[in-house]
C-alpha cells in the first residue's frame, strides 16, 4: 500500500489541485496563485511517486526488520499537521496574509519535526534510544517554541477581544477571565478526585472559547472609539483657540519637568501679560530669541480663568503650492497657578515673515513681541 | 594518582544501551575530548578559558596599541596629515573602546578566571558553562565592534559617545550601531562572568578559608565583580536607549523633542566611573600578591587593604558626576561630587601606604614582576595626585577635556593597570605555562616601558595645562606658543615616547616567543610564593588540586613551608614547595568529577551576535538570532553537567557507583 | 545566589529605565500626554492579575517543595495563564494607545513609556515561557537539577518581575506627571 | 600670583628635581617627578595663548589660586611618598638577610596614615567648596551675552540692554570673536544648536559646556584690554579641532565705539566697482546662508538669508561686519596676515583698543586664506560636505560646502567682503 511518506505527498497534491480549482473559480482563473498551486500539486505527486517507489520515509519497513521486542515507531501526528499547514496556506492565499504566514510556520515546524523523527528512528534499532536522540536534538527548541506559541496565541486572542469591547466591559471581562482561571485552578487543586478527562475538557473548552472569540473579535475589528481615534488622530495637531478643545486639552498637563534652559517666562497676572528674562530684573514686553535655537518658554497663569499661550510665528509656504500657511504653536489650557512649557525653534528671522508675537486668547489687545534677529 | 571519572546521571540508567549509535549520533553528541581544537572551543575548564581570555585580550592590546601609535604619529607635528579628521575620530574612539572593553577587562578576566579557583582551592568556578558563555559573548562583542572598520567605518563619537553627537544625524555611519551592539554584548558577557565569579568566591573556597583569609587578589576581583554587576545594567539602559533611537527612531536624545543630553552622560558615568575601578582593582590585587612574595613579608595591614578596596568600590558609585563638572550641573551638585571625589583619594592613599610599608623591613627581590609592581606604586601615585588636582572642581574646569586629563588617566591605566598586569604576567607565567619568562629581556621590557610611558604621558600634563584640548585631530603652530613649553616640542616628545613604549611591549612579545621556544622549565615554586595556586603542578592539572587543601592561614602555602621559631622569632623553612606538591599528590582524592565540555555556550554567543547584527541590518536576522538564543539557552539548561556515557567514542558503560556531585550547572 | 545577583543587576536596569521615564514623561511637544491615554481601571485589573499570579507561583513553589508534581504542574499552568493574559493586556494597551496617536517615536513620553513597559513585558513573556517549559520538563521528567530549587528560582524571578510591575504601576500610572 | 613668585616656586621645584636625579638609584623616581615638576614649571610658560596658569580676569584668578594650592600640595605629597619608596627600595634590598618577621601590620600607623590624607583633603575641600560657590555667583552681572555653539563655530548675540551707560538698541549678532568691555562682569548664556560644545577661554574662566536645550551660565571678566584664545573642548564631531574662539576685551570707551559700529547696517559699495559686482555674486550665492544686514536684492527688497533651508543646525555666521573681526570660519583661520596678526596679539593693553578697532584694513587682509576658503571650504576644514552622504540630515549641510566659484567670482567676492567693515 501507500507508505506514510507518500501518503502525505499525494494528499498535498490533491489539496493543491483542489485549491487551484477553487482559486480559479472563486478568485481569478489567470492568477499566479493558480499556477503556483498547480505547480505544487504536480511537484508533490512526483515526489510522492518517487517516495512510494523507493520506500523512503517509511518507518514501517525499517521497523519490520527490527526484532520483535522493539516497539513499533511512535504514532506520528506530523503528516496531519503538515496537511493542516497546507490548508492554512491555501486559505491564507485567498483570505488574510497572517494565515498564510501561520501556514508556513506550521509546515516548517511539522516538517522539521517529522524529518528529525524519521532520522532518529533510523539512528538505531532501539526505540528508547531513538526517542532519546530525538529529544536531545529537538527538545531544547521544542519547549520554548511551544511555550512561546502558547503565550503568543493567548496574548493575541485576548488582546483582540479587549480591543473589540468597550473599556468598561473590557476591564470586567478581564477580571472574569482571571477569576475563572484562578477558580478552576483552586478547584482542581482541592478536588483531587476529579477525573483527568474532566480537567482536560475544561482546559480545552477554555482554550477554544478564547481562540474562537479572539478570532471573531479579530475579524470584527476594533471598537468604534479606537477606529475613530486612529482615523482622526486627535493629538497630531494643536488646537490653539480660546475655547478648550475636547482632545488636545483633555487632562491637560500643568506641571513642567523642564527646569534648565528657560529662555523666558511669560506670566498672566490680573489680566496682564508680561515677560521675564534671566539676568534682567524688570518685566519686558519684547523678547529676543536666537534664530534656529531650541527655546523653552514657560507660561505661568496666575489668574482664575484658564488660558493658553499661543505663539504666532509668521507664515510659511506649503510645499510648492505657493499657499501661505500660518505657523502657530501653543500650550494646553493652563489653570490658576499652573505652568506649562512651550518649546519653539524659530528658523526665520522676524524681519522675513514677522512680526512674531506671543498672545493669550481671551486677553485681546495684549501681546509680547518676539524679535528674532 | 587521582582518577578523573564521570558519575552516572540518574536519567541514563534507565536507558538500555544502543546497538550502534555512533555514526548517526554525529551532531547531537557532546564534545568530550580534552585535546585538540574542540577541547578549547567547547571547553568549560576555567584554565583554558582564562588562557583564551588572555590571548584574546593580548591580540586587542596590540590592535589598540597600533591605533594609539597612529594617533601619536598624527600629532607628532602641527597640521598632521597621516590621518583624516574622520579616521582620527574613529581611531581614538576605537583605541579607548578596544583598550577598555577588549583588552583591560578581558585581561583582568583572564587572571580572575585562571587564578581565582586556584587561589581559592577549588576545582573550577561555580558555573563552568556560564564561564564559557561569558568568554564567547565577549568574543562576539569584540568581533562586532571591530568588524565596523570594514563595514563603513568605525564609531566616531569618542568612547563616551555623548549624545546627541552619537545620534543618527550626527554620526550617520553604522559605526556607532556596531559600537553600541558590541559593547552591549561584551557587557552582557561580563555580567554573566561576574555573577559566576562572585558565586565562586562566596561558595567555593577551600575548607578553612574564611573571607579574611582569602588572598587580596580574590578580594579585589570580588569587589570588581560587584561593581560590574551593579554598573553594567546602567550602561545597558543607556545603550538600549541609544540603539532604539538609532535603529527604531525613538526620541530619547532628540533635543528638538525636549530631550536632555545630560541623561546619557549621567547613565554613562554611573557605569563609567565604577568601570575605572573595574579596570584598576585587579591590578591592585595582582601587586598585592607580588609585593609580599618578593618582600618575603605578608601584606602590611591586610584588613585595611581589603576594606579600602571595598570602600573604593562603594564610593566609586557616588562620584560619577565629577566627569561632568563643566556641564552646568549647578554649584551644589558640583560641590558634593567634588568632596566625594576627594574622599575616594583616602582609601587609595591607604593602599599605596600599605604597599610601601609591606616592603619596609622586607627582603626585596628585584625580579621583573617586582619591578613592575613597584613601577605601579610610583606611577599610580602620580596619576592619583594629578587626580586630586582635578577633584578641585574649579581647577578641573580648566583641565577637563584637555591633555592633562589624558595624562592623568594614562598614568592611572598604563602606569597602574598595565604595569600591574605585566607584573602578573611575569609572576604567574611559570604557573600557567611551566616555563620561566626570561628575566633579562624582562628587565629591558620594564625599563623601556617605564621610560616610554613617562615620555609619552608626562609631557601630556604640560600640553594640557598649556591648553591643548583632547580629541583634536590637528594642532597648529598658531596656538602652540613659544619657549620651553610650546606644544610642538612636547608633542614630539610624547610621540617619540609612545614608540619607546611600543618597543618595550614588543620585547615582551619577543620574550614570550623566546620562552615558548627555548625557555627553561619552571621549578614548582620559583618565587618562594605564598598562596594556594603554587601547591599544585605547573601548569596545573585539569582538576587543579589532587587534594582540596585545608586552609589555616592567610598565605597558607608560605606557612606550610616556613614556621616561626618561637624563641628567636626567626622564620625557619620546614619544607620546600616541591615537597608540598608531592605530598598532595601522594594523598590525592579518590574520585574527582569535572563538568563536561559543551556546545551551548558558544552557540548562545553566536545567537546573541546574530541578534546584534540583526539590529543593524534588519528584523529577519534578529528573528534568526532570537531562535538560536532560545534553542541554545534551553539546550544549555536541559543539559546535564556531565556528558552521558553514550557521548563517548566508543561509548562507555556507566559504572562506578559514586555520589559526588560535579560543580553546579 | 546567582539568581539574586542577577536580580540585583536587573533592579538597576529597571531603575535606569524608570529614571529615564520619570525624567521624560512630562516632556511632550506633540502627541498625547500620559494622562490623556492612560486607562487606569484597566491597568489596575491587569496589575491585580499579575499580583494573583505571584500568589499562584507561591503555591507552585510550596507544592514543588512537597514534591507534589501534580499540583506543581497545575499551579505553574495557572501562573503561566495569568501571566499570558497580562501580556495580552499589554498588547491590547499598546495597540489602543497606538490607535489614539501615541506611536513609539511620537514624543519623549511615548518612547520612554514603551521602552520601560515593553522591557517589562518581555520579562513577563520570558517568565511565562520558562514556566510553561518547566511544566513540560516536569512532565517529561527531564530536569537536570534539584526540582524544588528550579521551581523556586523561577518563582524568585517571577516575584521580581511582579514587584517591578507594582513599582512601574505606581510611578508610571498612578502618580500624575 | 605675580610672575616673580611663579618663577621662584618653580625654581625651588627644579632644585628638588635636580637633587633627585643625582642619585642613580632614584633615577626612576626622578623621572616620575619630572612630570609633576613640569606641572609647576608650566606656570611660567611664555606666550602660550591657552595657558591655564595665566589668568587675565577675576574668575580665572580665583581658579588659579586654587590651583596654586592643590598642585604644590600634590607635589609635596608626591615627593614625600617617592622619597620613602626610594629609601625602602635601597634599604631593604636583598642583602642576604634572613626571612623577615611575618608582621601583619600596625593599626596605629594605619589609622594615622588614613587620617593625615583625610585632614589634608578636608582643608582642600573647604577651599574648593568656597571656590565653587564664588564662581557660580551671577547675581551682580552687568552684561548678558548669548553664546550659541554650532558645528563648528560660535555665534554671539548681544540682546538689547544698557551696558556701562551705553545702550545696545538693536540686538547685535557676531561670531568668531567675543568682544567684551574690561572691568565688567559679563554673563554668558551658553547653548547649542546641535551637539554639545564647550566654551573655554582659559585666561578668563574655566570651561562650561554648551548643551542643546539647556542654557548654561558662565561669568567672565577681563582686567585689561587684550585678546585671549580659546578652543572648543567638548568633542563635537569632525572639525572639533577647528572650532576655536577668541575673546577681545576693550576699554569701555572703545567698547562703545565697537557697539556703535556693529549697530550700523552694511552699505552697498559704489556702483560699477569690483565690489559692486561682488555684491551680485553674494546675492546669488552667499545670501542663501549668510545674512548681511541692510543688503538689498536687485528689486530693492531686503535680502534675507535662509540658512535653515541649507544648514542642518539652521544658522550661519552673520557677515555684516566681517572685517571688524580678525578671524573667520569658527576662528579657525586668520583674516589678518601674519604680521598684522602679531601686531594685534602683542599690542600693549593701552594701545590694544586702537589697533583692534582698525579692523582688517586692505593691507592686512590675508588673501591666501580667504581665497582658499572660497575656492573649496571643506578642503580647508572638514565638514561632512560630501553631498552624497547627506541623507541623515535631510540633505542639509553641516558647514560650508564647496560652492565651485570661478576665480573671477572669487576676486569679486573678496572685493565685496572687504567692504563689510
Amino acid at each position: 500500500m501507500f507508505t506514510t511518506g507518500s501518503k502525505y505527498y499525494f494528499g498535498v497534491a490533491g489539496l493543491g489541485s483542489l485549491g487551484a480549482v477553487l482559486y480559479m473559480v472563486l478568485v481569478n482563473p489567470c492568477d499566479v496563485g493558480v499556477l503556483a498551486l498547480l505547480g505544487i500539486a504536480i511537484a508533490m505527486s512526483l515526489v510522492g511517486g518517487v517516495a512510494q517507489f523507493t520506500d523512503d520515509f517509511d518507518a514501517d519497513t525499517v521497523s519490520e526488520a527490527v526484532t520483535a521486542s522493539a516497539s513499533a515507531p511512535a504514532k506520528s501526528m506530523w503528516p496531519l499537521l503538515l496537511a493542516l499547514g497546507g490548508v492554512l496556506l491555501l486559505v491564507g492565499m485567498t483570505a488574510k496574509p497572517i494565515i498564510f504566514i501561520l501556514g508556513i510556520v506550521v509546515i516548517f515546524a511539522a516538517g522539521v519535526e517529522w524529518a528529525l523523527q524519521s532520522w532518529a528512528e533510523r539512528a538505531s534499532t532501539d526505540s528508547a534510544f531513538n526517542r532519546f536522540v530525538r529529544e536531545r536534538a529537538l527538545s531544547s527548541l521544542e519547549l520554548p517554541l511551544l511555550a512561546g506559541g502558547i503565550v503568543a496565541t493567548i496574548a493575541v486572542a485576548f488582546s483582540r477581544i479587549m480591543l473589540a469591547v468597550s473599556p468598561q466591559s473590557g476591564a470586567i471581562l478581564f477580571i472574569m477571565i482571571a477569576t475563572a482561571v484562578l477558580v478552576v485552578g483552586f478547584l482542581v487543586a482541592l478536588k483531587t478526585n476529579l477525573k483527568k478527562s474532566t480537567i482536560a475538557a475544561t482546559c480545552v473548552l477554555g482554550a477554544v472559547v478564547l481562540l474562537v472569540s479572539g478570532g471573531i473579535a479579530g475579524f470584527s475589528g476594533n471598537r468604534e472609539e479606537l477606529v475613530v481615534a486612529a482615523a482622526e488622530d486627535h493629538y497630531s495637531h494643536k488646537e490653539c483657540e480660546a475655547a478648550s478643545s475636547e482632545h488636545f486639552d483633555k487632562n491637560s498637563n500643568n506641571a513642567v519637568s523642564m527646569k534648565s534652559g528657560i529662555s523666558a517666562t511669560i506670566r498672566v497676572k490680573d489680566g496682564k501679560l508680561t515677560a521675564q528674562l534671566i539676568g534682567i530684573d524688570t518685566p519686558v514686553q519684547v523678547v529676543t530669541l536666537a534664530r534656529s535655537n531650541l527655546t523653552t518658554i514657560l507660561f505661568r497663569n496666575l489668574d482664575d480663568a484658564q488660558y493658553r499661550l499661543v505663539a504666532n510665528l509668521g507664515t510659511q509656504k506649503v510645499g510648492d503650492t505657493g499657499v501661505e500657511e500660518e505657523i502657530v504653536d501653543c500650550t494646553q489650557m493652563t489653570g490658576k497657578d499652573q505652568t506649562q512649557a512651550l518649546i519653539l525653534k524659530i528658523s526665520k528671522p522676524s524681519a522675513s515673515s514677522g512680526p512674531y508675537t506671543l498672545t493669550v486668547p481671551g486677553l485681546e489687545g495684549q501681546e509680547i513681541a518676539v524679535v528674532v534677529p | 594518582m587521582a582518577i578523573i571519572e564521570r558519575p552516572t546521571p540518574a536519567d541514563t540508567i534507565s536507558l538500555r544501551m544502543p546497538v550502534t549509535p555512533a555514526q548517526s549520533m554525529g551532531i547531537v553528541r557532546r564534545p568530550v575530548t580534552s585535546t585538540g581544537w574542540k577541547s578549547w572551543v567547547f571547553t568549560v575548564d576555567h584554565k583554558k578559558i582564562g588562557i583564551m581570555y588572555g590571548v584574546f585580550a593580548m591580540f586587542f592590546f596590540i590592535v589598540g596599541g597600533v591605533e594609539a601609535l597612529l594617533i601619536r604619529l598624527q600629532l607628532a607635528a602641527p597640521d598632521g596629515k597621516i590621518l583624516s579628521a574622520d579616521l582620527y575620530n574613529q581611531m581614538f574612539t576605537m583605541h579607548a573602546t578596544t583598550m577598555i572593553f577588549l583588552f583591560a577587562m578581558p585581561m583582568a578576566a583572564a587572571f580572575a578566571n585562571y587564578f581565582l579557583p586556584l587561589q581559592l582551592g577549588a576545582r573550577d568556578v561555580a558555573f563552568p558553562r556560564l564561564n564559557a558563555l561569558g568568554l564567547w559573548l565577549l568574543v562576539a562583542g569584540g568581533l562586532i565592534l571591530n568588524s565596523s572598520w570594514f563595514l563603513g567605518g568605525a564609531a566616531d563619537g569618542g568612547w563616551f559617545m555623548y549624545s546627541p553627537n552619537s545620534g543618527p544625524v550626527f554620526s550617520p555611519s553604522n559605526g556607532v550601531d556596531f559600537w553600541t551592539i558590541g559593547v552591549q554584548i561584551a557587557g552582557f558577557g561580563s555580567l554573566v562572568s561576574s555573577i559566576n565569579l562572585i558565586v565562586t568566591i562566596l561558595n567555593m573556597r577551600a575548607p578553612g578559608m574564611t573571607l579574611m583569609k582569602m588572598p587580596v587578589f580574590c578580594w579585589m576581583i570580588m569587589v570588581v565583580q560587584f561593581l560590574l554587576v551593579f554598573s553594567l545594567p546602567v550602561i545597558t539602559v543607556a545603550l538600549v536607549l541609544l540603539t532604539f533611537q538609532r535603529s527604531f527612531g525613538a526620541t530619547f536624545f532628540d533635543v528638538a523633542q525636549g530631550a536632555d543630553p545630560l541623561l546619557w552622560q549621567h547613565l554613562f558615568w554611573i557605569f563609567g566611573h565604577p568601570e575605572v575601578y573595574v579596570l584598576i582593582l585587579p591590578a591592585f590585587g595582582i601587586i598585592s600578591e607580588v609585593l609580599p612574595t618578593f618582600s618575603r613579608k605578608p601584606l602590611f595591614g591586610y584588613p585595611f587593604v581589603v576594606f579600602s578596596g571595598a570602600s573604593i568600590g562603594l564610593v566609586g558609585f557616588g562620584v560619577w558626576s565629577h566627569h561632568m563638572f563643566a556641564t552646568g550641573l549647578g554649584p551644589i551638585s558640583v560641590a558634593a561630587f567634588s568632596i566625594a571625589t576627594m574622599a575616594i583619594a583616602i582609601p587609595t592613599g591607604v593602599k599605596i601606604f600599605n604597599w610601601t610599608l609591606t616592603m619596609w623591613g622586607g627582603k626585596i627581590w628585584y625580579s621583573t614582576a617586582m619591578k613592575f609592581a613597584i613601577g605601579l606604586i610610583v606611577l599610580f601615585t602620580i596619576g592619583g595626585l594629578s587626580g586630586v588636582t582635578h577633584a578641585v572642581a574649579p581647577s578641573d574646569t580648566q583641565q577637563t577635556d584637555t591633555y592633562y586629563i589624558v595624562a592623568h588617566f594614562h598614568y592611572v591605566l598604563v602606569g597602574g593597570m598595565v604595569f600591574g598586569l605585566f607584573s602578573g604576567f611575569y609572576y604567574w607565567w611559570p604557573k600557567v605555562f611551566g616555563k620561566m619568562l626570561n628575566e633579562k629581556l624582562g628587565g629591558w621590557n620594564f625599563w623601556l616601558m617605564v621610560i616610554g610611558m613617562n615620555m609619552t604621558f608626562g609631557p601630556m600634563h604640560i600640553l594640557g595645562l598649556q591648553g591643548q584640548p583632547r580629541r583634536m585631530y590637528v594642532w597648529t603652530e598658531a596656538r602652540a606658543g613659544e619657549g620651553f613649553f610650546n606644544f610642538g616640542f612636547w608633542n614630539r616628545v610624547a610621540s617619540l615616547g609612545s614608540f619607546i613604549l611600543a618597543i618595550g611591549i614588543l620585547i615582551f612579545l619577543i620574550n614570550v616567543v623566546h620562552t615558548a621556544r627555548k625557555g627553561k622549565p619552571a621549578p614548582l615554586d620559583p618565587w618562594d610564593a605564598r598562596t594556594l595556586e603554587w601547591i599544585t603542578t605547573s601548569p596545573p592539572k585539569e582538576h587543579n588540586f589532587d587534594r582540596i587543601p585545608v586552609v589555616h592561614h592567610l598565605d597558607e602555602f608560605f606557612h606550610r613551608k616556613y614556621q616561626e621559631n618561637t624563641t628567636t622569632g626567626e622564620m625557619v623553612q620546614i619544607a620546600t614547595g616541591a615537597q608540598l606538591v608531592q605530598a598532595e599528590e601522594d594523598n590525592a582524592d579518590a574520585h574527582i568529577h569535572l563538568p563536561s565540555p559543551s556546545y551551548w555556550p558558544i552557540a548562545i554567543a553566536v545567537g546573541v551576535g546574530t541578534l546584534g547584527l540583526g539590529v543593524v541590518y534588519g528584523v529577519p536576522i534578529m528573528i534568526v538570532g532570537v531562535l538560536i538564543i532560545l534553542g541554545s539557552a534551553f539546550g544549555f539548561v536541559l543539559e546535564p553537567s556531565v556528558a552521558d556515557d553514550i557521548d563517548y567514542d566508543p561509548p562507555m558503560s556507566g559504572g562506578q557507583d559514586t555520589k559526588e556531585l560535579a560543580p553546579l550547572g | 545566589m546567582a539568581m539574586w545577583l542577577f536580580l540585583g543587576s536587573e533592579c538597576l536596569l529597571f531603575g535606569g529605565l524608570i529614571s529615564t521615564y520619570m525624567l521624560y514623561r512630562g516632556r511632550v511637544t506633540q502627541g498625547p500626554r500620559p494622562s490623556q491615554v492612560f486607562d487606569i481601571p484597566f491597568t489596575s485589573v491587569s496589575s491585580f492579575v499579575l499580583l494573583m499570579s505571584s500568589l499562584t507561583m507561591v503555591l507552585a513553589v510550596t507544592s514543588a517543595q512537597r514534591k507534589d508534581n501534580h499540583r506543581t504542574k497545575l499551579w505553574l499552568m495557572v501562573t503561566a495563564s495569568l501571566g499570558a493574559t497580562f501580556v495580552g493586556g499589554q498588547v491590547y494597551e499598546f495597540t489602543a494607545f497606538y490607535n489614539e496617536g501615541l506611536g513609539f517615536t511620537t514624543n519623549l513620553f511615548s518612547s520612554s513609556f514603551y521602552t520601560l513597559t515593553g522591557f517589562h513585558g518581555v520579562h513577563v513573556t520570558v517568565g511565562v515561557i520558562m514556566l510553561l517549559s518547566l511544566r513540560g520538563i516536569i512532565s517529561k521528567d527531564k530536569d537536570t537539577g534539584d526540582r524544588p530549587e528550579v521551581v523556586e528560582l523561577i518563582g524568585l524571578y517571577w516575584h521580581f518581575v511582579d514587584i517591578v510591575w507594582i513599582i512601574i504601576f505606581t510611578l508610571v500610572y498612578l502618580i500624575p506627571a | 600670583m605675580s610672575h616673580d613668585s611663579t618663577l621662584t616656586g618653580s625654581e625651588q621645584n627644579l632644585t628638588i628635581f635636580k637633587g633627585m636625579i643625582h642619585s642613580a638609584r632614584l633615577r626612576r623616581i626622578g623621572l616620575a617627578l619630572g612630570a609633576s615638576s613640569a606641572m609647576f614649571l608650566s606656570g611660567c610658560a611664555s606666550n602660550a595663548p591657552q595657558d591655564t596658569w595665566q589668568p587675565k580676569g577675576e574668575n580665572a584668578e580665583k581658579i588659579n589660586t586654587l590651583q596654586w594650592m592643590v598642585f604644590p600640595l600634590a607635589g609635596i605629597v608626591g615627593v614625600l611618598v617617592f622619597s620613602l619608596i626610594g629609601y625602602i627600595l635601597w634599604r631593604f634590598r636583598d642583602k642576604g638577610q634572613a626571612i623577615p618577621h611575618q608582621s601583619h601590620g600596625n593599626p596605629t600607623i594605619e589609622i594615622t596614615l588614613t587620617i593625615i590624607p583625610a585632614l589634608i583633603l578636608s582643608v582642600v575641600g573647604v577651599f574648593t567648596f568656597r571656590g565653587i560657590f564664588q564662581l557660580a555667583q551671577t547675581n551682580d552681572t552687568q552684561m548678558v551675552i548669548n553664546v550659541t555653539g554650532q558645528q563648528w563655530w560660535w555665534e554671539y548675540d548681544y540682546p538689547a540692554q544698557v551696558v556701562n551707560g551705553v545702550e545696545i538698541a538693536q540686538p547685535i549678532i557676531t561670531s568668531g570673536q567675543l568682544v567684551i568691555p574690561t572691568g565688567t562682569k559679563v554673563l554668558l548664556r551658553e547653548t547649542s544648536r546641535d551637539v554639545i560644545h564647550s566654551y573655554w577661554i582659559p585666561a578668563l574662566n574655566g570651561k562650561k559646556d554648551a548643551v542643546p536645550g539647556r542654557i548654561n551660565l558662565l561669568r567672565i571678566q577681563a582686567n585689561k584690554p587684550g585678546i585671549f584664545a580659546g578652543q572648543c573642548s567638548e568633542f563635537c564631531g569632525l572639525s572639533h579641532a577647528n572650532m576655536r574662539m577668541e575673546a577681545v576685551a576693550l576699554s569701555p570707551e572703545d567698547f562703545a565705539t565697537w557697539i556703535a559700529n556693529q549697530q550700523r547696517n552694511a552699505e552697498s559699495p559704489a556702483q560699477a566697482t569690483l565690489a559692486d559686482e561682488g555684491e551680485t555674486v553674494f546675492l546669488n550665492q552667499c545670501i542663501r546662508c549668510h545674512q548681511v544686514n541692510g543688503l538689498k536684492k536687485a528689486d530693492g527688497t531686503a535680502a534675507i538669508a535662509a540658512p535653515d533651508e541649507n544648514v542642518y543646525a539652521g544658522a550661519a555666521p552673520n557677515l555684516t561686519h566681517l572685517m571688524s573681526r580678525n578671524t573667520f570660519a569658527g576662528a579657525a583661520f586668520d583674516l589678518l596676515t601674519d604680521g598684522c596678526r602679531k601686531n594685534v596679539w602683542s599690542a600693549a593693553p593701552e594701545e590694544f583698543g586702537a589697533v583692534y578697532l582698525k579692523g582688517v584694513i586692505a593691507d592686512c587682509l590675508n588673501q591666501t586664506n580667504i581665497r582658499r576658503w572660497l575656492r573649496n571650504a571643506p578642503a580647508m576644514k572638514p565638514m561632512y560636505a560630501n553631498p552624497v552622504k547627506l541623507e541623515a540630515s535631510d540633505g542639509k549641510y553641516r558647514g560650508m560646502p564647496n560652492l565651485g566659484l570661478s576665480e573671477s567670482d572669487i576676486d569679486k567676492l573678496v572685493a565685496y567682503l572687504s567692504t563689510l567693515k
